[in-house]
Order: structure tokens, then sequence, then C-alpha cells
């Protein structure tokens, strides 16, 4: 449905279209329209804070709901003023809307009142007190200071996310991480058991912190920022880069050729090839199944060989433009991708028939790690993670975009709710996307590769959504004069599911805890991206505190 | 004038025993010194005296001339002499006593200080010396009556000494004592005494022993009612299941001498008796000797199962000592089975019997020592529970050192005792036929269980960093020194097991076992008796030794432990060993819901005596149960006096 | 159950796929991304490359009389946009991608290129190259202006206009 | 027993010792290679854990500070025992012919006891946990052990290796004896860490488990220990199921038994190891359901047994 028919069905005041798919809804109470609009029960996507003051003195905060089944994007839009910035907190109405304001709250101080708790997320707990990273007047290349005054400081309870059920007389805190075999990034979960179960489980993240927002605000210009968004995540680095583009694109209206947009819609699919196979052999690593392991990287191998091909590159394609892409597709080379995809599907799929026939695998999968379907609406949780509970979301479907606009994607969805049905719903999208290269390689018409265009026009706000491997990926764009971004606010699918594993974990045992964090396959650069950069040396401390006060 | 004679005039001289008490008098460090000092004199003296039995050849037999009650010449009735005796069996059961006394005793002295609670020490003083006495004097009375007088003595005694710590659980647990051991339990065995003092017309021992054996067969009463009874009422003193619900409060809540000195001497008392009865008494039954592997065997698993549960430092070693009892009485068991049951080699029975003794004394030595180890836990840090105990293996280092030797061996490691004591009980039992390879099969199964448990009891007391300093720590002299001779009694009974296996091959006679214990059952080289666990004592003792000064003593590097970077407070970290097993229990659940059935039934009686505890104190109970007692008395003598009439011959 | 085992050893099992790679040589493809070279021959100092690096590997700054392009393979992230803004093709990106070293210096490239000075002021204009690039672009009448720096170049026309008004004083 | 026996006894002794203490790296080489093969690996040489464990034996003990005093000795005593348990149990070599079933079973055990409380006295909390489970694994292996000795006890009488062995005769085929074969081959397979049983050292969960309070010289003696045990605990079970009588008497007897029992040990290793390739990782429950099953079937052999079958 096009989104001024949206508005005039559900007469939004003061709502307007900022194109065919984006409604921008200015709200004086922020509350108040938000339980209006929950009746078309919205999936929260992100946050967006904005330092508007060299512009009109004022914040801006932008609460970004998706509505499926409309294919709509909603920004909902709440002022705050300076000195100092408050507005209302939606936590309450969805939970999923936690982390996103209390990271806005740590990079521009700006006030969300009513938040359940309001503690420090992603700024170390040697920040300095009132230094806002992403205000305009911060400087990209400053670092604070003033550790000595800081320990004073009693440091704020941040775990993440704390999930405890039943009671327990005697506790021994497990840590899982920050460095643990199990875990192939520095996280930490510290995991509370009662001899091989875990009855609570409380989680701390964004320890990879990179300050890609401040560097691309400042520093880059519109297309290098399509190189620095690729380096968000080392996995699914194109689909970020995809999402940034599309963002400037339809923040500026430039018309994507065809042909460029199947070519992406193909890298799309290979590294969803990629990053699924992937996954299946760390799955299966964690299940002490090396050999599946091994077997699983072997065919991994041939992708990252076609990416190779196709791009010049194993993993960052670096293929991407405002406007299109930078490399064609020839004959040979599509014919090399289809001899490559027939061997892999048929491989893997003889590979996936063996091991599902494995009953300790099964036994070490099925009913493990349960996220309900009500669970995974109220936290938001996207991708495979969400359509092996049930629900059944897909970017490329609910609001295509590259090369989905032309066919159409079938979307699997299972209601196991268990690590199994992950596992599974990762297969058949193996599946489908190896179908969809061939499709895509079959139809891709001739064509030139790069729109063209002249200047990007000022503060306009662009929406870039991509069905990244792990879920939707939606980067949120605010161009600025002079051929840079005023504003850039990517936002990783695992952001989203993170906040779902401590309510898997609670009940399990032990054994099961590794399968289980990575059953959502995680992916914490991704979600740690986005902050500025802090010395990691000195984050250990004031942790401690942490863990001892709570 | 002969030794048999001299000792004789010996008999009494325990006795002096009794002065402690007026050590009260003096001041305190009078007392505490004076006090062990004193006992430890008797239990000397008992000590020796059982050497002295073993070693001369007559057996000592003193009659009190002038203490005999003259009835009236009607055919059923008797008359009772005091009549005080050491034979062989006897004698071995006196070393065992004065083994745990003695170091007990010594104990005593350092384990003074832990005693706060007012009047603790008083009642300890009172009741600790009759104890002593009261075992001595039933195992040396050679007649059947005063053994019954003797013993209602010793469990008065006993039940004192359990509440002698004034506290709530130790009462309790002293009354469930009395109303399991006291109650039915002296019922059943006046009830077996009288039937058999009817059916043998006398109560001196050696009369019962020759009259039985020809009675056995033809007398129902003599067959399985006396033996029955009496064998219910030991069963409660020992702690077999299904009576064996007191066993854990009682060794759990009481003074940690206290449950020592019962796991170690007042337990082996019934086991003494049980050994007399079935060994010299009766002839080998076969029923009896099924009945008794079978208790056996279902005691050893309960018991051990449930300490794998436990985390109560005491309660769990209170839990191994019925699964250790268990052992024994299935070995007994075994023995009877195999003499009375032709398929079976009749040399194994002997065996048997042997392991049966063997395994009474080391289980009387390493559960004294884990006692008095756990009690030095609780000394330093006044804790129980495991789960707060903790890193005293670095304070305490012998005690620590001692505490894993006592583990290694009841664990039945090589080359320490226990090791050997199940390894006879094994071979025993597992090659033949029948009931009994069943029994070894769940005997060795339990020993693992039991290691298992005990890994979980010394690593949480000794082994982990403490959670919180106790301060300055530092273990008395005198609870070392007697923690250290168990532990070398312990080291030198696994690596010379001759030394015990001519003792109990001297108790064994007299017994209906008629070939003595053999040689042959460890490899004779050249004439020498070579068992392995001294080989390899040779070999492990040594060589680790050697490795661990060649390649790790002045080498080691300390690091800290690891936690994925997360630098944490390790208390806070560390499993609780009351978590440990947890998934082991819940697959292997099963075994567990028997007991737990029994256990439940068990509550009840716990509720009951709860509801008399909070009217009466027991002590003032105490006089009304025995004239209950006395009364059922009566009532059984007339009812076997009919069943008499009533049956042939 | 065994059999399952056994069809999934027959399915995976095979020859070793174990490259020994520091001993043997990897191909890479037609295409490939690596390590970029400038070719001090062609090179013009424009700039633009320096102008379009991401990462800003490309650096571009004069110093006394000449004009320095530096390349730092340390920063430089393999994208090509140089190569494809390049004007004259001086930039390309090997095959190469083995560039591991024990000194810093090897991983960077410089190249120096004569300044031009404006025939009027004397200031820096461009480098020589640039000039006589842009110079045969230029109808003949004007190729003269290319040599004057922008002030002088403005001055200059504001006089020629001037005086083709008529009206000089 | 004469002097010359007892010599002879001691000096095989001493030889299957030090063949072992070189041969279980060895073994634990082959295996490593074998399950890289399946992987499609080249995998390191079979010398490698020869390599490692010299490199390890070259670095000074490194131990948890925090733990007991019983943690720094344990690897000398586990080793100690290993060595004993080589001393007592024929392998290469037909050596101690009064080596009995429980002493060789106690032997066995008593290797993990030791290096069990050590993991217990650790302070990091993976080891404790790691040594939990090595317990519950022990107990549970422990309950289908004693069930197949026992069994083979009560069917021929005796408790000597040799006596009983081979438990499997042709002549008089007992179905006990076919349970307890399986049995024993199935703990030893699970005593000796396999997949899908190894959980005591799980890599995911617990980053090592029960080793990860030892480096360096401890570290190389707790590993090669247990790489002895494991070799045992596969001879032990060959002892019993292999008819090593029929091979004759005399030198070229034993020549015969030494090629025949290193084949059939190597062998033993590649099938464990393709197993070992081929199997996921159980959870502690799954792993001790299965071992109670395996129980069952143990109890079964015994009463089967004891009743003449």
């Amino acid at each position: 449905m096009r989104c001024d028919e949206f508005i005039s069905r559900y007469d939004l005041e003061n709502a307007v279209c900022l194109d065919e798919r984006l409604v921008l809804v200015k709200a004086e109470n922020t509350t108040e329209v938000s339980e209006k609009l929950l009746s078309l029960s919205p999936r929260y996507s992100t946050c967006v804070g904005i330092d508007y003051r060299p512009i009109n003195r004022s914040y801006l905060v932008h609460h970004v709901l998706a509505l499926d089944k409309y294919g709509l994007y909603l920004v909902l839009e709440a002022r705050a003023h300076d000195p100092d910035p408050v507005v209302e907190s939606i936590t309450n109405l969805f939970p999923a809307a936690n982390w996103h304001e209390r990271e806005v709250m740590d990079m521009l101080g700006i006030k969300f009142i009513g938040h359940p708790e309001p503690y420090r997320l992603i700024l170390p707990d040697d920040w300095p007190e009132k230094v806002y990273p992403l205000r305009k007047d911060y400087p990209y290349d400053r670092k604070p200071v003033e550790l000595a005054e800081i320990l004073e400081r009693p440091t704020p309870r941040n775990y993440t996310v704390s999930i405890r059920r039943g009671s327990s007389v005697s506790e021994a805190e497990i840590p899982l991480g920050p460095y643990h075999p199990a875990l192939h990034e520095p996280e930490y979960y510290e995991l509370v058991i009662e001899g091989e179960r875990i009855v609570e489980a409380r989680y701390r993240g964004f320890f990879v912190h990179r300050g890609m927002e401040k560097l691309a605000e400042s520093r880059l210009t519109v297309n290098q920022v399509a190189f620095l968004a690729e380096r968000i995540c080392g996995i699914c680095g194109y689909t970020h880069a995809t999402a940034y583009c599309q963002a400037v694109e339809e923040a500026a209206d430039i018309e994507v050729p065809a042909r460029a947009e199947y070519i992406r819609g193909i890298l799309l699919e290979i590294e969803r090839l990629h990053s699924h196979l992937l996954w299946f052999g760390v799955a299966f690593h964690l299940l002490g199944f090396d050999t599946g392991f091994m077997a699983t990287w072997r065919l991994r191998e041939k992708i990252m060989d076609l990416a190779e091909l196709l791009t010049g590159n194993r993993k960052t394609y670096g293929l991407n433009l405002v406007g299109g892409v930078r490399r064609d597709i020839d004959e040979s080379k599509a014919h090399a991708v289809l001899e490559a995809l027939d061997f892999i599907e048929e491989k893997f799929k003889k590979l996936v028939r063996l091991v599902m026939g494995m009953h300790e695998i099964i036994a070490r999968t099925k009913n493990i790690g349960i996220l309900t379907r009500e669970d995974a609406k109220k936290l938001g949780a996207v991708g495979p993670h969400a359509r092996a509970s049930g629900l059944d979301i897909d970017v490329r479907r609910d609001c295509p975009y590259a090369a989905y606009k032309y066919v159409d994607v079938s979307v699997p969805v299972m209601d196991g709710c268990d690590v199994l049905s992950r596992i599974l719903v990762r297969f058949e999208e193996i599946i489908e996307s190896v179908r969809l290269i061939r499709v895509f390689l079959r139809e891709m018409p001739k064509g030139g590769l790069m729109a063209e265009y002249d200047d990007i026009p000022g503060l306009r706000i662009g929406i870039g959504v991509t069905e990244a491997p792990r879920g939707e990926d939606i980067h949120y764009v605010v161009t600025g004069r002079e051929n840079k971004i005023y504003r850039w606010r990517p936002r990783a699918p695992s952001y989203m599911n993170l906040a779902t594993v401590p309510h898997m974990l609670v009940g399990e045992k032990l054994a099961n805890a590794p399968i289980i964090i990575a059953s959502i396959d995680p992916c914490f650069s991704c979600t740690d991206h986005v902050v500025v950069i802090d010395r990691s040396s000195r984050k250990k401390i004031p942790l401690e505190k942490a863990l001892r006060e709570t | 004038m002969e030794i048999a004679q001299l000792i004789t005039y010996f008999l009494i001289a325990p006795v002096p025993i009794l002065l402690i008490p007026v050590l009260l008098l003096w001041r305190k460090r009078v007392l505490y010194i004076g006090s062990s000092l004193l006992a430890c004199i008797s239990s000397m003296i008992i000590l020796v005296l059982g050497v002295f039995g073993i070693l001369v050849s007559k057996p000592i037999v003193y009659v009190f001339p002038w203490f005999n009650i003259q009835m009236s010449t009607h055919p059923y009735w008797f008359y009772f002499p005091v009549i005080l005796g050491i034979d062989k069996i006897s004698s071995y059961f006196l070393i065992i006593l004065g083994i745990v006394s003695l170091t007990s005793s010594i104990y005593m002295h350092g384990y003074y200080a832990s005693l706060k609670r007012k009047g603790e020490v008083t009642r300890l003083v009172l009741s600790y010396p009759l104890l002593i006495l009261f075992m001595y004097l039933v195992i040396i009375v050679q007649s059947l009556f005063w053994f019954l007088v003797f013993w209602e003595v010793m469990g008065f005694t006993t039940q004192l000494l359990i509440a002698s710590s004034m506290k709530r659980g130790g009462v309790v647990s002293a009354m469930k004592y009395y109303l399991l051991t006291k109650g039915p339990a002296e019922l059943m065995i006046a009830g077996g005494i009288v039937s058999i003092i009817i059916s043998s017309g006398d109560a001196s021992y050696a009369t019962v022993a020759h009259v039985l054996k020809s009675l056995v067969g033809h007398n129902l009463l003599a067959t399985i009612v006396a033996p029955g009874l009496f064998l219910a009422g030991l069963m409660a003193k020992i702690g077999l299941i299904p009576l064996h619900s007191w066993v854990p409060e009682a060794y759990g809540e009481s003074p940690t001498m206290a449950s020592s000195l019962l796991s170690g001497a007042a337990s082996k008392i019934g086991v003494y008796m049980l050994f007399r009865l079935f060994m010299y008494f009766l002839p080998p039954v076969f029923v009896w000797g099924i009945v008794l592997s079978v208790f056996g065997t279902a005691t050893l698993i309960y018991g051990t199962l449930n300490a794998l549960r436990q985390y109560d430092s005491k309660r769990l070693l209170a839990y191994h000592s019925m699964g250790q009892l268990g052992y024994v009485v299935l070995a007994i068991g075994a023995s009877i089975y195999l003499a009375s049951y032709q398929p079976c080699n009749a040399l194994l029975s002997t065996v048997a019997a042997a392991a049966a003794l063997y395994h009474a004394f080391n289980h009387s030595l390493f559960k004294t020592l884990l006692f008095m180890s756990a009690g030095a836990a609780e000394y330093a840090l006044n804790e129980r529970s495991l789960d707060l105990l903790g890193g005293l293996g670095r304070m305490m280092p012998l005690t620590s050192l001692v505490a894993l030797i006592a583990s290694f061996s009841i664990s039945g490691l090589p080359p320490f005792n226990g090791f050997v004591s199940k390894w006879m009980i094994y071979s025993s039992t597992m090659p033949c036929s029948g009931l009994l390879p069943v029994c070894g099969f769940a005997a060795m199964f339990i020993s693992s269980v039991t290691s298992a448990s005990f890994m979980k009891y010394y690593t949480s007391v000794f082994g982990r960093p403490a959670f919180r300093s106790p301060g300055e720590v530092r273990e008395p002299l005198s609870m070392v020194t007697a923690m250290m001779i168990l532990a070398c009694l312990c080291v030198l009974f696994g690596v010379a097991p001759f030394i015990p296996l001519m003792m109990i091959g001297h108790s064994l006679r007299g017994t209906w076992l008629h070939q003595p214990f053999p040689q042959g059952l460890v490899p004779v080289i050249n004439g020498v008796a070579l068992n392995p666990s001294i080989i390899i004592a040779a070999v492990v003792f040594p060589l680790s030794g050697l490795i661990y000064d060649v390649a790790i003593r002045d080498r080691t590097r300390t690091v800290p432990g690891w936690f994925c970077g997360a630098k944490k407070i390790v208390a806070r970290t560390m499993p609780q060993p009351r978590h440990y097993f947890d998934e082991y229990e819940s697959v292997f659940s099963e075994i567990y819901v028997i007991g737990d059935t029994i256990h439940s039934g068990l509550i009840k009686t716990g509720h009951f005596v709860k509801s008399i505890l909070q009217r009466k104190s027991f002590v003032f109970e105490a006089p009304l149960f025995m004239a209950l007692l006395a009364s059922l008395l009566i009532l059984i003598l007339l009812i076997i006096g009919l069943l008499q009439g009533v049956l042939p011959g | 159950m065994v059999a399952s085992r056994l069809a999934f050893i027959k399915e995976v099992v095979g020859k070793p796929v174990t490259e020994q790679y520091p001993y043997k040589a990897v191909a890479v493809p037609e295409g490939f991304r690596g390590k970029p070279v400038i070719d001090p021959a062609k090179c013009l100092g424009c700039g633009a490359c320096a102008n379009a690096c991401p990462p800003g590997a490309l650096s571009i700054h004069d110093e006394d009389g000449y004009r320095v392009l530096r390349l730092f393979l340390g920063r430089c992230i393999f994208c090509g946009r140089c190569q494809e803004v390049c004007p004259v093709g001086a930039l390309r990106l090997t095959r190469e991608f083995e560039l591991a070293s024990t000194s810093r210096d090897d991983l960077v490239q410089e190249v120096r290129l004569v300044l031009e000075k404006c025939s009027m002021c004397g200031k820096p204009v461009a480098t020589r190259r640039e000039i006589v690039f842009v110079e045969q672009m230029l109808p003949a009448d004007q190729r003269w202006l290319v040599h004057l720096c922008p002030e002088c170049r403005a001055l200059v026309s504001a006089k020629i206009i001037g005086y083709v008004r008529g009206c000089n004083r | 027993m004469t002097l010359q026996t007892t010599l002879y006894m001691c000096v095989a002794g001493l030889i299957n010792a030090l063949a072992l203490l070189v041969y279980a790296p060895l073994l634990d080489g082959i295996g490593r290679k074998i399950k890289a093969r399946i992987q499609r690996r080249k995998g390191p040489s079979v010398m490698q854990t020869i390599y490692d464990l010299r490199k390890l034996y070259g670095i000074r003990a490194i131990v948890d500070g925090l733990a007991g005093n019983y943690a720094r000795y344990a690897p000398a005593l586990s080793m100690a025992l290993a060595v004993m348990a080589a001393l007592m149990i024929p392998s290469f070599l037909p050596s101690s012919t009064y080596c009995d079933l429980i002493i060789a079973a106690y032997l066995l055990i008593a290797v993990t006891v030791a290096q069990t409380y050590a993991s217990l006295s650790m302070s990091i909390p993976y080891s404790v946990i790691g040594g939990c489970r090595e317990a519950s694994i022990m107990m549970a292996s422990e309950l289908c052990f004693a069930g197949a000795i026992a069994s083979i006890a009560a069917a021929y009488g005796t408790l000597y290796v040799w006596r009983a062995s081979p438990i499997i005769r042709l002549e008089s085929l007992k179905p006990s004896m076919i349970i307890a074969a399986g049995v024993l081959s199935i703990v030893a397979y699970v005593e000796s860490m396999n997949l899908p049983f190894e959980i005591s050292e799980a890599e995911p969960e617990l980053a090592g488990g029960t080793m990860i309070g030892y480096g360096g010289r401890s570290l190389a003696l707790v590993m090669h220990s247990a790489m002895i045990r494991k070799a045992l605990f596969i001879s032990f079970v060959l002892d019993l199921l292999f008819p090593w009588r029929a091979l004759g008497a005399g030198l070229p007897g034993i020549a015969l038994r030494i090629i025949v029992f290193t084949v059939l040990l190597t062998g033993a290793y590649v099938v464990m190891s393709m197993l070992n390739a081929v199997y996921g990782r159980y959870t502690p429950g799954q792993a001790l359901r299965t071992l109670k099953r395996v129980g069952i079937a143990s109890i079964a052999a015994v009463i089967l047994a004891s009743i003449g079958y």
C-alpha cells in the first residue's frame, strides 16, 4: 500500500509522506501517538537521535517503526530542546526500544522520561559524565580523559539484560567471556548455575566500539561512507553497504539502473550463502561435531572463490557506490557461478540430511533454547531467529528492494521456537538463495551500472532496509550539505536478537549455552560498531565494580 | 603363675576411667589434660588386654562367684553368674575399641576448646568415660544376660553423649536413637536373648555356643526366632536399613569425638555381637547367609548413594559409615552363604569372614579419622556445610594430608587399607554362583560412588580456595597426633596386610570355619606371601615422590586462575558442592526412589520424637521407657514360654 | 544408526584439501584487487585519487618545489577507487597480496613531481605534467593562461577585459 | 611361584611400562592423523603428540595458585599410578600372571580418581565442573565395568585375567559373556575420552575443563598418564577378549603375541578415532543416560552369569 493511502486510511494528524514507503509523523505527545499506532501492531525497528541544533536549535528523536504487513516504515519524530533535552520514553509500549533509547541517552544526552532501566549501555564505565560523543560540538578525534575522578564515581549497574527465574539457595557464577572459546568475539555472559542448570543469565556487550557514525558524519564524503559501512561487519558487510547506498539513493531520489539492482541482488544472496554456511560450521563445532564443521567450510570456501571471482575480493566486496555498482558480471563469470552453485547445493543437501540423522545432534538442538512467538515479537527479534519462532517477516518480501522487486521470494517459517528449527530455517534459506541467484542470473537485463546524478540535496531523510543473513538491517541517513552525511545510524540485526539470548538461556543446561548463544548467529561487531572509540584497556576495572555490586 | 590367670585380674583395670568426672572439681586446664590422660591410660589398658587376648593361647575367663542369683530348680529356671572374659574374637574388637578410644581421647584434649556452650564440657565428661567403659564391658562380658544389662547402659550413655551438646538437633537425634535402638530394638534383642537362653538353658557364651549348634535345624525357636529377633535388634544398632534413620542425625549432630566413637567403636560392637551370634553360636544357616548378604548390600547401596547427596560434612560421613558397615555385614553373610552352599568354594567363606573383620577394623580407622578431620574443619571455621567450607589445605596442611589418606582408603584406592579389605570382599563374593556375584557387583559399583563422594568431601573442605579467611588457624597438636596415628595405621594396614590378617587368623579359630585363614589367597613367592598392595606401595610411593621431586616441587610456577578474562571474586564463581552430582542423581533417580520411600516413612517417627521432645526433656522419658521395656520383656517371656510348650523338642 | 555414520564417512572422506600455502603459491583470479601501484611515469599529481580514497591511504602535498603523492599501504583497503578516478591510468591494482613486511617503509610509495612556477608571481601552480596535460586540451590561443596561478590569471584576465572595454586609467 | 617367574614378571612389566610410555603418545598421534584424514585435512604428523609432550616437559610446571596443596602433587601421583598399572596389566608381554581383574580395574580407575581430586581442588569453575562431569561419568561407567567383571568372575569362577581370558569361548558359549564383551569395549571407549562422551574437557563450554589448572610439566604429566591409562584400558580389554593362549608358549609365542597385540591395539585406536570423528558431543545428561542403558545390560550379564549362562 502506498503511504499516502495509508495516511488517509488511518487519519494520522501531522503525518507527511517522505516517499512511497516512508511516513513521518511529527508527534507533540509521543506516547499518545504510539499508543494509537499500537493498533497497527508495528515492529519496533530503531531509534535515531539527531543533534539538530545547528539547523533549528533542537534535538530530534526518530523512532522508526516497521509496518511489515503494509510494507511501510513509519518515523515517529519527537523534539527536545536545549539545554537539557528531554523526551518521553516509549519502552513501556515497545520493550524492544530499551537498548535504542539508552544508546541515544549515552550518545546525545537526551533523557527519556519513564525509561524502566536508564543505565549506561554503550559507553564504557570510565567514560566521563556529561560528555556526549555524537553531539555536533564534540570533535571526532578527541579522546576523553579524567579517569582518576571517574574511578571514584560509583559505577552504574549496567547489565544489558538480566533474567532470573526460580530462586536458588546457593549460586555460582560462571563467566562466559569476554574471551571464551565459545564466543568468537569479546562479549560477556555471566551465567548463574546450579550444578549444570542455568538459573540466571546476564549479558554485557558493546566492547568492540569503533566510532563509525562519528567518523562518517565528520570526515568522509557520501561515497566514501559506502566503504566504511561495508566494514561494519566481516561477514555481512555488503548488505550494510547496500542498505547505506539505498538510504542515500532514497533520500536523493536516485534511480538505480536495473542491471545494477540485479547485481546487488546476486551479491547479497552470495553473501547470505557464505554467512549461513559459516554459521552451520560454527554450530557443528559447538556441538562437538568437527567433521561436519570441516565439511561445511569446504563448501563455504567455494563461495569465497565465487566472491573473489565476481568482485575481486574474498569477503569485502567493495562494489557499491551510491547510484549503482562498480563491476559487471559477464557470461563466463555467470557460468562459473552456476556450476559452483549446482555443486554446493547437491553436496550441502546430502550433508544436512546425514547430520539430521544423528541422534545426539537432534537431541542437543530439539526443544533447546526456546524463544516463544510472543517473546520474539515483544523483543523485536528479526531474521531467521524470528522466523524460527513463527514470525513471518522478511524484508525481501515485505518491503522489496534491489532485485527482489522483480522476483518473489519464498520465506521459510517454522514454529519449533528451538535451536533445531533455527538450523532448518537457515537450511531452507540456503536452498532458496541458490534458487534466487539462478533466477537473477537468468533474468538480468542489459544496461548501465551507475545512475547519473548531480549533487546530493541536503537535510533529506532516507531509510535503507535490507534483509541481512541475520535479519533486518536498517540504515537511517540524513544527508548533509557539500556531499557529506549529516547523520548516519546503521542498526544491525544482531542488535535486536542479542536481547533475546538471556531469555533463552535461563533454565537450560550449561552444556547447551554455547549452541544457544550461537543459534541467533550473533554478530557482535555488527552490533557494537556504532560507538565512539574508547580504550578497551580501561574497561575491566569498572566492570569489576559493577560485577561486585550486583 | 600363668599369664592367662594373671590377666584375669587386670580385666577390671580400665575402670579408673570413671575418675574422670571427679576432675570437674579442678580448674579447666587440669580437667582437660587429666581427663584425656585418664581416658588414654584406660584405652591403653584395653588395647593391651586385647593384644594379650590375641597372643595367649588359653581363653581368659573370670567368674564372679559371689554374684549368683540362685533360683528354684524348675527345669526352665536358671542362674546368671557374671562371667567376664576375653576370647579371640572379643580381643580383636577390644583392639579396635582400644585404638579408637585412645585416639579420640587424645583428640579430646584439643577439641575441648571448641566446646563453647554452657555445661557442654560437663555433660561430655560425664558421659564419655561411661560409654568407653560400658563398651569395654559389653565386649568382655561372657554371659548373655549381663550382656543385655551392659548393652542397656551402654545405649543410655551413648544417648547422653549424643545429646551432650544441648543443641536442638542433638537432642532430637538422641531421642530418635532412643526410640529406635531402645524401644523396639532392645525389646527384640531381649526377646532374642531370652529365647536363646530358654532354648539352650544357660546364658554363658560357651554353653550357648555348644548347645545351639545341636539344636539348630530341628528347633524353630533356636533356628529362626532367636537369631531373627537378635539380628533385628542388632540391625538397629549397626544402622542397617530399614532401622538406619537415627544414624545420620546421631553421627551428624553429636560432638566430634562422640560421632567418631560411635561410628568407630559403638557400631563395631553391634558387628561384634552379630559375628559372635552367627559365627560362634549358630552353625552356618543358608537362610541367614542370604538375609545378611541382602541386607548388607541394600544398606551399602542406600547409605552410599545417599551420602552422595549430602552437603553437610558430618552427615555425609554418617551415611558413609552406614554404607561401609553394609560391606561388613555383606561379608559376614557371604561367609555364611559360602559355608552352607555346596557349589561354592568353602575356602572363600573363610576369606569372606576375614574380610568382614578386616573391613570392620579398617572402617574404624578411616572413619574415625574422617570424623576427626571434619571436626578439625568445624574447629577452624565453625562451619559444617561443604558449600561454605574450603581452603583448609593451606591452613591445616597436616590435617589435609591425613584427610586425603583417609579419603583414599575409604575409596579403596590401592595401596591403602580399604583396598585390601574390599579386594577380599570382591574376591570372595564374585567368583561363585547364585546371589553373591550380584552383591559383589553392587559392592564394586558402590565403591566408585564412595570415591566420587569423597572427592566432593575432600576437595570442598581442603581443596578449593577459602571463601572467608578464618584468620590465624593452627591445628592443635593433640588433634594432629590422634589423626596421625590413625593415618599411619591406615597406610600400615594397607601396605602390610599380614599384620591384621594374622590377628584375624587367630580370631577366626573357634568359629565353625575349619580351615585356617589361607595364605594361598595372595600369591606366594618362595614361601613368602606377597600381597599386591605391597608391590603397589613399593612402586607408587617412591615413584610419585621421585617424579614430584624431580619435575614439580621446586620448579612450580603458580599462576592465578583463568576466568575468561573476567577477573572475579573466586568464592562467588565456585560451583556449589551440593550441586556437584545433580546430573548423576537425576539420571539415576530410580535407585533413590526406594530409599526415599523408606525414609519418608521414618520422617513420621521423627515428628513423633519432636512431639515428645516438645513436651519433656528426653531424660525424664527414660525411666518411663524402662518400665515399658520391663513389662514388655515379661510379656515376651510368657509368649515364648507358651511357644516352647507348643514347639517340638 | 551405524549405517548413517558409515554413510557420513563415505560422504565426507576424500583426498586432503589442505593447501601448503606458504610453500605453494595460491592462484588469484583475473581482476583481483591487490596491492595498488603508482606509475611515476604517467602520474600527473592531479590528486583525484587522494580525493576519492576512503581511508586516506593516498595523500598529496607540496614540499619545496615538488608535489608529493604518497600511498601508504598500511591504510589501504584495496577498494580500487583510485584506479577508477585516475585520468591517465597511472594507478592500477595488481594481483599481488603478500604485503607483510618488517619495515614500515616497504608499505610506502611516493611520487615526486616538479611544480611549475607562476610566470608572473612565481608561486607554484601545478605539476609540469599536469600543465602539459591541460594545455593540449585547450585551444592554442589560451594555453599560456595555464602557466599562471589562479590569482594572477584572474588579474590578467580582468586587465584584458578592461583593455577591451577601452577604459584603462 | 618360583623365583624365575617372579624375575620374568618384573622384567616383562618394566618392558611393558617403558614401551607404553613411548607408544601411548604415538597412538594418540595416529588417532589425530586418522581424524584429520576423515576431515580431509592433512593433519599433523603422527609424532606430533610426542613433540607436544617433549615441549611441555621442557617447560617448568605451572599450577593454579589458589588450588589446594594436593593439586601440585597430583600429576606425579597419577603418573606413578599409570606406570604401576602398566607394570601390572599384561600389554605387549604377558607380564604378571596373577594380575586379577579387581586390581587391574582399581589401578585403572585410580589414575582418573587421582586426577579428578586435583581438578576439583582448582579455583577455576571450569575445572571444577569438568571434575564433576568426570566423576559422574566414572560412576556410571564403573556400573558397567563392575558388571562385566562380576559376570566374568562368576562365569569362570576366577578373578585372574589369564584364567578368564578369552571370555568368549566357542566350545562353551555363554550369552552373558557376549554381553560382557560388548560392555567392556563400550566402557573402554567411554573411559578413553572419546566423543560423544568427551564432556569433561568440553572445549565449547568448559574451555578445556579438567586440564585447565595445569601448565607446562604438570600438564604434560597429566596428559601423558591419561594417554597411558587409555592404552592400558584397551589392552586390558584385549587381554580378556583375545585367545592369547592359542598363540602358544615359549619365545615364538611371545614374539607372536607382541606382533598381534601391537596390531590389535593400533587397530583399536584407528577404529576409535574413526568413531570419534563422526559423533557430536553429548550433554552430561545424555552421556549418563546412555551409560545407564549399558549398565542395565551389564546387570543382566551378571544375573545370567550367576545362574550359569
